[in-house]
């Protein structure tokens, strides 16, 4: 039998104000979801565990199934693994929590003016900065960060959420608190953008390498960083939060970080030996491997990581929407979900769009598997014979094989012979956005809009489909300049029927992020984001 | 043996020079753009362009390798590129824990090897030989991998009493969680007892047919003088050279097993460097491989000659 | 009646000696049984496995059952099917590496060693860095370089052989080519290409028989090892260290799935060994 | 009246093999007593070293043994594991053949010699160190201290058989079995062996049984002999009887076939013994050597006759005995070629011939090895030249040079007065047809791999220039003419006996009827009976050819059989020359009056004394001033041997010595006489320098 903590039972109130707008209730338990926009209090309490009074002390260890890749810069971050490194130490402007809510964290308040296009970050007076000389955060800070997010040079994929509305320009220091960002066009998303992970907050005085100078208001202290294998986290004195006992966070004096890859094997082994409290991510396997094990507490949180099958359209003959949509209709998405991920997966539908974790997500029906029609495509396009093609993936996780595997030997059905190109993590994601048909995984984000901004705009620079379509563009204008739920959601619905119809890729199904810890870690709540943050976590 | 040592270095230089061309070129036959690793997928293919010329990456293949080999002489192996690290250190770290890896498989293999194929090649023919030859037989056929899964199969998952991955927090030595050790050392040790017992064995049933253990048991000496004073010491030569002849193999052989219990070694450095093409990390490796190699040819050599008097002169 | 015109003909024939002695050894006997068999299941895959060996046909991580006799792979496909048309890539794959390798080798060792000089040299210092290197890193460098295909596994493997083998070789030759019948042949004026081919490639074949077997038993093994590595050939055609690489994470939900074409493997490797065993203790002269 | 030692009865062995029983041993019966010493002579195969190994009672698990061998009234084959562990190396010690294998080479002499004393005698410390010092001193090892801290690849040859011989003795053994004792050594090296045996039989007393296939080793060092063949006894008498008086014919046709240094060359004519060996594996129907027995006769077939003594001191196992006794030791005279010196034709000439090696020295760096030094020398068409030396003395390098097959780094080299090149593959193709060469390694003359016959067919076609059906017949005939019948062409060179493929390869190089023929060291390897019938076949060809023969050995015995101009060479330089008639008359150069005096007579009553040679071969890469042989020679001048070189002087027609000495001063000790004298052959040696040389 398994055993969920019920990560939508714990109760508290979204503390924002003046302008909220309510995203539907559809399933998400804590009912009311804000975008800060107002003058609240803003930062999200310590949570308190029923009448349970935390123990300070001990060495947390866990395992992040994401790589430990290698860590420099915290802004060009472009994995799990470092960034927990990196959130351990700095923080970032707002927080995202387990319901996908926002809050303002190193920030007093976020307001956006009307029409989103001018949003006013007043910077929280408390969090102090580990640099040799320990100093307060301030407005300065803030203008470096966005600068150097902005800068193309640097490389960073916070670059790519915020360039598509905001320029360098456009940031203005108005006092030592108070920054002003001017936009190009509205954005809705920009509460969720600055969680991303790439986005924690460096002093000024910072120069390029975390390692050498691992500075930020964080709860932990670097202690080393081990590419590849582990990292370790050791408290700070003066973290400017305080717990639940009143004395300063965090509870742990610890935290290791141990690489294991997606190595069910690994993950299991380590779990059931004692020697990790906690996994972050783990493999289906290992998941349903541990299923039975009586001592770990599991979860399983819904996620919009997924799996595309996606095309490049200025390839032949991926250039023809009919091919596309054949593609799609290939799918037996069940099996292909079932044989994957098993019940820690979900169905998707070639949209982009998770049910239930994107609060506009518009409700249509999944697609079905239609072999004759796709047939009919393919004859249209002049492929009635069929057709042979390579589709490359990652090794890692597996369960990108599986799927590959499932839909390749669906894809045999409509007359279409996919040549599976296995290739080392690393090695795919050298070339990732060149190749003519994949298989990628893309992360969770909590709107599905941030993720078709960064893959599905022209120019964009994660554009790995090429795709460019002038209809959908500006459906996903529309939508970035509404924050009102039950409006989004009508945009949502022709963006999902368009990316149906004509998008570049197959979309089958949506992953549960998994997590499995043992009854003594406490206060730790797991998120679809997979982050380790441990500021508020104890032993008991 | 001091003279047979200098007389060996120029040899044993001429095969790391040789194995360093080899390794050079086998490592640009990789097609890599170093910048573009290093600088990871988003950068823009400008700073690319510049950080490959500012590495010399474009610069003609000759010049290249001179540029390379001069800084390896001078301790310089350059930075990796999936891993942005001095390559030396990380390098070292690494084979430090592959050598523990080793010397534990070692101190399994050879006292297990040698005694049983000791004991098979003085009963050759007879039941002991052949129980231990058929062993020996099935233990070196069967691949790392498959010992390792099935052990893993016993112990860690059925049993539950040795850990099921090795992989080590931070820079911790192997030796302070020596259960981790447990399973990879003796994955690395069934496969090459095997071996080495064969060896043994055959070299064993050798000796005692030579003429000299005939001429000594002539002389009226006890079958257990015979073995001791005057066999092992002979029979162990050919198993003490293929012992070093054999450490590329358990070299390779410790790659598969790092590989199956996430063991932080040499071996998955340079599998995850393969995978992402980090070329420094891969020269470097392949170059520490050569000269490990090297030095164990050169210590076989010597060995030999201090087993085998005989060669000291004619060897050289 | 044989007749003097046969003075010309072809090396005294070697196999049938061997063969004699090999049906002497019990050991020897066994593993042809086990290649035998294998040999079979690869010829008669089509017509015995009970499914196709892609199809997805059953439940995911099943054991074994009266419909699936060894149970189901992670993606729900018969393991008794993969298993026999795995049989055909390894059988396919291993000789044909060594065979490659067997001939590059013999050419380069046989020319090396009778011609001596600084060709010898050369390629003997290049040998002694290759073979110094561990093999799986050639594996890894030149599967890394080329991606992994089944090509590329039968061409890695055969290069990283060729050195072994060339050294082998080289050493008959060596040993020979002060021998009176090579010298003589050098004084009644024989070509190079007589020498070589007529005079040493025979002598070499004991050897090289022996070298063969033990070889093919490693580059099963290897070919294992590859696909374990996930470097053999790619999905979704089963492949035995393929097999093992996705089944070990199901290690603890099904172990049917890994330890079958584990086993199968090793099954394969000590039936080859068996034989080179046997065949050793035949080739001595 | 002597007691016997040992008392074997009716002793037979039989190994087990794949092949099914091989009958080593078929019946010996035997005494040995107590103080004698006992040669026990045969072919290889005819089961001596079988014997001698049945006493020490180690015949090895598939031995299947019946009979009994006594020590001592106990049988010693029928000894526990203990009483053999106790009786071994006390009672009877055992130097076996190959001293240098006999020594464990990994460990310091001194320590082994120890081991034996302690488990023998439970002696340790200085009092060991005393006696292993007597004892070496015994055997004439000099400077024993020294000796004991080295290992036994630093010895030579020689030094490795004393002290084989002296571990042998250090137990104090009743019974001393020493199996091929001189085999593989240089003469000179020989007969110090030799000469060791006798003092030690005097001065200890030890009985000794001396296994050899050597009958002049046996003439000079035994009281009594006993002649095995096919496992039997087939003749045994005193040393005296047998030699002078064999009554076996097997004795007899040995002694005839054996080439002898005492005879001239035209009173002696190689006789082969026809026909082989009985087949081991099979029972004996019948006398054993009736198939190759000139005197056989239908009661022959009968059985096996019984060994059965004839005279006081003789017993023969034939029962014509007495018609053999009728005939004397007779061999058919030779004839020589005569050529006068007017009519030579010069086939080959070489002038200032030098081949040197890079060899790295035992001690210190490498250095360079002049293994010839400014060699010159001519042959004559049709003549038969033989080179003789001790093994180090570059004979076969010379061959190997003159063949195109070693390069040379200085002179020159005429083939029919052209200069030819050096390296054999820039020669041009006339020069192959010209010179042909047969090797010393009967075992890889022939390709293993291919048939027999092949490689003659191939010089048919490329030497004798034959197409189609007139390459059958030739390759045919020409191997009629080396008796072998034309199928065993098809046969494995491996199913074929030494002699046979010897008679092959000299075939083979007879193909193109070449003018030259460079023999090197051809009979080494073969016993005296398969010997002769090879050297037989090769005289017949030659002379029936015209062809010149350059012919390496160590053996003066055959060289006196068949060479009509004898070169004699020492560490590379020659030191004597001239037709062999004067040369076996001398005057002599003290190096070839050494090697003379050194061949074991096989007549016990004609022994001569010799004079042993100085020292060990010098070290052969030592940069050499003065004479070479000066280190060792027994008449050395003084400081003018050890810096001038020693001037070529005549000595009559063509006979040149190499000495100081003037030719007047030297010895003209060796006269022809009418005696039996018997040199037997020693394997080519491996003394001293085999490291360095012919790597």
């Amino acid at each position: 039998m398994l055993k969920y903590r019920n990560v939508h039972s714990s109760s508290y109130e979204p503390l924002f104000s003046r302008r909220i707008f309510l995203y539907g209730s559809a399933g998400i338990g804590a009912g009311a979801l804000a975008v800060m926009c107002g003058l609240a209090p803003a930062l999200r309490p310590s949570r308190a565990w029923a009448a349970e009074m935390p123990k300070r002390g001990g060495t947390l260890r866990y395992a992040n199934t994401d790589t430990l890749k290698p860590l420099v810069d915290p802004a060009t971050v472009d994995a799990l693994g470092p960034s927990d490194a990196v959130r351990g130490c700095a923080e970032f402007l707002t927080e995202v929590d387990e319901h996908n809510l926002p809050h303002p964290h190193l920030l007093e308040t976020l307001t956006a003016s009307e029409d989103l296009k001018t949003w006013t970050l007043v910077v929280r007076k408390g969090p102090i900065f580990n640099t040799p000389t320990p100093r307060a955060l301030d407005a300065d800070d803030i203008v470096f960060n966005f600068n150097r997010w902005l800068n193309a040079k640097i490389g960073s994929s916070m670059n790519g959420l915020l360039s598509p509305y905001l320029d360098a320009s456009g940031i203005e220091k108005i006092d030592a608190q108070t920054v002003r960002l001017h936009l190009k066009t509205p954005s809705s998303t920009l509460a969720y953008d600055l969680f991303h992970y790439a986005g924690a907050i460096v002093p000024r005085e910072f120069e390029g390498d975390f390692l050498k100078q691992p500075w930020g208001t964080g709860p932990f202290e670097m202690v080393e960083y081990v590419p590849n294998q582990s990292f370790t986290l050791k408290a700070r004195k003066d973290y400017w939060r305080d717990g639940a006992d009143g004395q300063k966070l965090p509870y742990l004096d610890q935290v290791i970080s141990i690489d294991v890859r997606s190595q069910a094997s690994a993950q299991v082994a380590g779990l059931t030996s004692g020697q990790f409290d906690l996994a972050l991510g783990l493999d289906y396997a290992a998941y349903k491997q541990l299923a039975g094990e009586p001592d770990l507490v599991m979860s399983r949180i819904k996620s919009a990581g997924t799996v595309l099958f996606r095309t490049r359209i200025d390839q032949k003959p991926f250039d023809d929407p009919r091919v596309r949509q054949a593609l799609r209709l290939a799918q037996d998405r069940d099996q292909i979900t079932q044989l994957a991920l098993g019940d820690t997966g979900f169905v998707g539908n070639d949209d982009l769009v998770a049910p239930e974790v994107d609060p506009a997500w518009a409700p249509l029906d999944t697609p079905k598997r239609d072999v004759e029609q796709a047939k009919a495509l393919l004859a249209q396009a002049g492929l009635g014979q069929g057709f042979r093609t390579e589709m490359r993936y990652p090794t890692s996780p597996d369960f990108i094989a599986t799927a590959a595997q499932v839909y390749a030997q669906q894809c045999r059905d409509i007359g279409i012979q996919i040549d599976l190109v296995p290739m080392p993590p690393d090695a795919y994601w050298d070339k990732w956005t060149e190749w003519t048909f994949a298989a990628p995984q893309w992360s969770h984000r909590p709107l599905a809009t941030m993720t078709m901004g960064l893959c599905l705009r022209p120019g964009a620079a994660w554009n790995e489909t090429r795709y460019a379509d002038p209809q959908f563009e500006s459906l996903l204008d529309e939508v970035n300049g509404l924050i009102e739920v039950e409006a989004r959601r009508k945009v949502y619905s022709k963006i999902q029927t368009r990316l149906r119809e004509d998008g570049p890729f197959a979309d089958p199904l949506f992953m549960y992020a998994l997590a499995a810890q043992t009854p003594k870690v406490k206060g730790f709540v797991p998120t679809a984001f997979r982050y380790g943050s441990f500021s508020d976590t104890w032993l008991a | 043996m001091l003279r047979l040592t200098l007389l060996r270095l120029p040899f044993f230089a001429l095969t790391i020079a040789v194995s360093s061309v080899l390794i050079f070129l086998a490592s640009e036959v990789l097609p890599v753009n170093v910048g573009r690793n290093m600088l990871g997928m988003f950068a823009p293919q400008q700073a690319v362009d510049a950080l490959n010329h500012q590495l010399g990456t474009d610069l003609p293949l000759v010049e290249r390798y001179g540029r390379w080999i001069g800084k390896a002489v001078s301790g310089d192996l350059g930075n990796s590129t999936s891993q942005h690290l001095p390559v030396g250190p990380l390098i070292l770290r690494r084979a430090g824990n592959s050598a523990v890896l080793a010397l534990a498989g070692l101190s399994l293999i050879l006292p297990f090897a040698l005694v049983l194929g000791t004991i098979a090649g003085l009963t050759a023919g007879r039941a002991p030989d052949r129980v231990i030859s058929l062993i020996s037989l099935i233990l070196t056929s069967t691949p790392e991998f498959v010992v390792g899964v099935l052990l893993l199969l016993v112990f860690a998952v059925h049993w539950r009493i040795l850990p099921g991955s090795s992989a080590l927090i931070g820079a911790a030595s192997p030796l302070s969680v020596p259960s981790k050790l447990v399973l990879p050392a003796v994955t690395l040790a069934l496969v090459d007892i095997g071996y080495i017992a064969r060896m043994m064995r055959t070299s064993m049933i050798e000796v005692m047919a030579s003429p000299y253990i005939r001429a000594a048991r002539l002389r009226g000496y006890s079958a257990t003088r015979i073995v001791f004073v005057h066999a092992l010491r002979n029979a162990l030569v050919t198993p003490v050279t293929v012992i070093m002849m054999h450490v590329n193999w358990l070299i390779g052989g410790i790659v598969v097993i790092e590989a199956i219990y996430a063991y932080p070694g040499l071996g998955q450095l340079m599998l995850s460097a393969a995978a992402a093409k980090d070329v420094p990390v891969l020269e470097a490796g392949a170059l520490l491989f050569a000269l490990v190699a090297a030095i164990t040819q050169l210590l076989a050599d010597l060995l030999q000659a201090w087993l085998q008097p005989r060669l000291r002169s004619a060897a050289a | 009646m044989r007749t003097l015109q046969h003075f010309s003909g072809g090396a005294v024939p070697l196999l049938p000696a061997i063969l004699r002695r090999l049906g002497r050894s019990k050991a020897g006997l066994l593993g042809a049984a086990i290649v035998l068999f294998w040999v079979l299941a690869a010829l008669l895959a089509p017509w015995v496995a009970p499914y196709p060996p892609n199809n997805l046909v059953g439940p995911a991580t099943q054991g074994p059952s009266t419909l699936f006799w060894l149970g189901t792979d992670d993606l729900g496909r018969d393991v008794l099917s993969r298993l026999l048309w795995g049989t055909r890539s390894v059988l396919l794959l291993a000789p044909t590496a060594v065979l490659i390798a067997e001939i590059i080798g013999a050419a380069i060792g046989l020319a090396s060693g009778y011609l001596g000089g600084l060709f010898d040299q050369v390629i003997m210092r290049l040998n002694d860095a290759l073979i110094a290197f561990p093999t799986i890193l050639l594996y890894l460098l030149i599967i890394a370089a080329l991606g992994p295909s089944r090509v590329n596994v039968v061409l890695a493997i055969a290069t990283a052989s060729i050195p072994g083998i060339a050294r082998i070789v080289r050493g008959v030759v060596v040993s020979l080519r002060k021998r009176g019948f090579v010298l003589s042949a050098q004084m009644r004026g024989e070509s190079l290409w007589y020498i070589l081919a007529i005079e040493l490639l025979p002598n070499v074949r004991r050897p090289l028989l022996v070298d063969t077997l033990l070889r093919l038993g490693y580059a099963t093994f290897s070919i294992g090892t590859l696909g374990f590595l996930g470097l053999g050939a790619p999905p979704p055609d089963p492949d035995w260290g393929g097999m093992v690489n996705s089944g070990v994470r199901w290690l603890s939900v099904s172990a049917w799935m890994t330890a079958v074409p584990a086993i199968a493997l090793a099954s394969l490797v000590v039936a080859i060994n068996l034989i080179a065993d046997a065949f050793e203790e035949g080739a001595r002269p | 009246m002597t007691s016997a030692l040992v008392d074997i009865r009716a002793l037979s062995v039989d190994y087990a093999t794949h092949d099914g029983l091989l009958h080593a041993l078929r019946g010996v019966t035997l005494e040995i007593v107590t103080g004698e010493v006992l040669g026990i002579v045969g072919e290889s195969g005819c089961g001596k070293t079988t014997l001698g190994y049945a006493l020490l009672g180690d015949l090895g698990p598939n031995a299947r043994v019946k009979g009994v061998a006594r020590l001592n009234e106990r049988d010693i084959l029928a000894m526990t594991r203990a009483e053999l562990i106790a009786m071994r190396g006390r009672r009877v010690a055992m130097v076996p053949q190959s001293p240098g294998d006999a020594l464990n080479p990994a460990r310091k002499i001194g320590d082994q010699l120890r081991e034996v004393l302690f488990v023998h005698s439970r002696l340790k410390g200085a009092q060991a160190t005393a006696r292993i010092c007597s004892l070496l001193e015994k055997v004439h090892i000099p400077n024993p201290q020294a000796i004991m801290q080295r290992w036994p690849h630093e010895l030579s040859g020689g030094q490795q058989q004393r002290l084989v011989i002296a571990m042998a003795l250090l137990g104090e053994p009743e019974l001393l079995v020493l199996d091929e004792p001189t085999t593989g050594l240089d003469v000179t090296v020989e007969a110090a062996v030799l000469d060791l045996l006798a003092e030690l039989r005097r001065d200890l007393g030890v009985t000794i049984a001396l296994i050899s296939h050597n009958l002049g080793a046996i003439a000079r060092a035994c009281d009594r002999v006993i002649v095995m063949y096919a496992g039997l006894i087939v003749e045994a008498g005193t040393a005296a009887e047998i030699f002078a008086r064999p009554r076996h014919p097997y004795t007899k046709a040995l002694l005839e076939c054996v080439p002898r240094i005492d005879r001239a060359r035209s009173a002696q004519q190689p006789v082969p013994i026809p026909g082989n060996l009985p087949n081991p594996f099979a029972a004996l129907s019948g006398c054993s050597f009736a198939n190759r027995c000139a005197y056989a006769v239908f009661d022959c077939l009968a059985e096996q006759p019984a060994l059965l003594p004839i005279s006081e001191h003789h017993a023969a196992a034939c029962i014509r005995w007495a018609d053999i006794a009728a005939e004397p030791v007779a061999p058919k005279p030779g004839e020589a070629v005569q050529i006068s010196s007017t009519d030579r034709r010069e086939v080959m000439r070489i002038e200032e011939l030098d081949v040197t090696y890079h060899v790295r020295g035992t001690k210190g760096g490498g250095g360079i090895l002049k293994a010839i030094d400014a060699v010159s020398l001519d042959l004559a068409q049709g003549q038969v030249t033989a080179i003789v030396g001790e093994s180090g003395s570059g004979k076969s390098s010379l061959a190997s040079a003159i063949a195109g097959l070693r390069p040379a780094d200085a002179g020159a080299i005429y083939l029919d007065r052209k200069l030819v090149h050096w390296s054999l593959r820039r020669r041009a193709g006339w020069t192959r047809k010209f010179l042909q060469m047969v090797f010393q390694d009967h075992t890889s003359t022939l390709n293993p791999e291919l048939g027999a016959g092949r490689s003659i067919d191939r010089a048919v076609r490329l030497l004798g220039g034959a197409r189609g059906s007139a390459v059958r017949a030739r390759t045919a005939e020409l191997m009629q003419k080396v008796g072998l019948d034309p199928t065993t062409a098809f046969r494995k060179p491996s199913e074929l006996s030494g002699g046979q493929r010897q008679r092959i390869a000299i075939a083979r190089a007879f193909a193109g009827r070449p003018e030259l023929v460079i023999c090197d060291e051809i009979t080494s390897a073969l016993d005296v009976s398969i010997q002769a019938q090879v050297i037989a076949f090769l005289q017949s060809l030659q002379r029936a050819n015209g062809t010149s023969l350059l012919f390496i050995t160590h053996d003066l015995g055959v060289v006196r059989q068949i060479a009509d101009e004898i070169i004699v060479m020492y560490l590379g330089t020659v030191c004597e020359r001239g037709p062999a008639d004067a040369v076996f008359s001398g005057p002599n150069h003290p190096y070839t009056q050494a090697l003379l005096e050194s061949v074991a007579s096989p007549d016990p009553a004609l022994q001569r004394k010799h004079r042993p040679l100085a020292g060990p071969l010098p070290d052969p890469a030592e940069r050499r001033i003065g004479c070479p042989f000066k280190t060792r020679c027994p008449k050395r001048l003084g400081t003018v041997c050890d810096t001038t070189g020693p001037p070529l002087r005549s000595a009559g027609d063509r006979h040149a010595i190499r000495c100081h000495i003037p030719v007047e001063e030297l010895d003209r000790h060796w006269t022809p006489v009418a005696g039996t004298h018997i040199s037997a052959a020693p394997k080519n040696g491996v003394d001293n320098i085999s490291g360095v040389i012919g790597q």
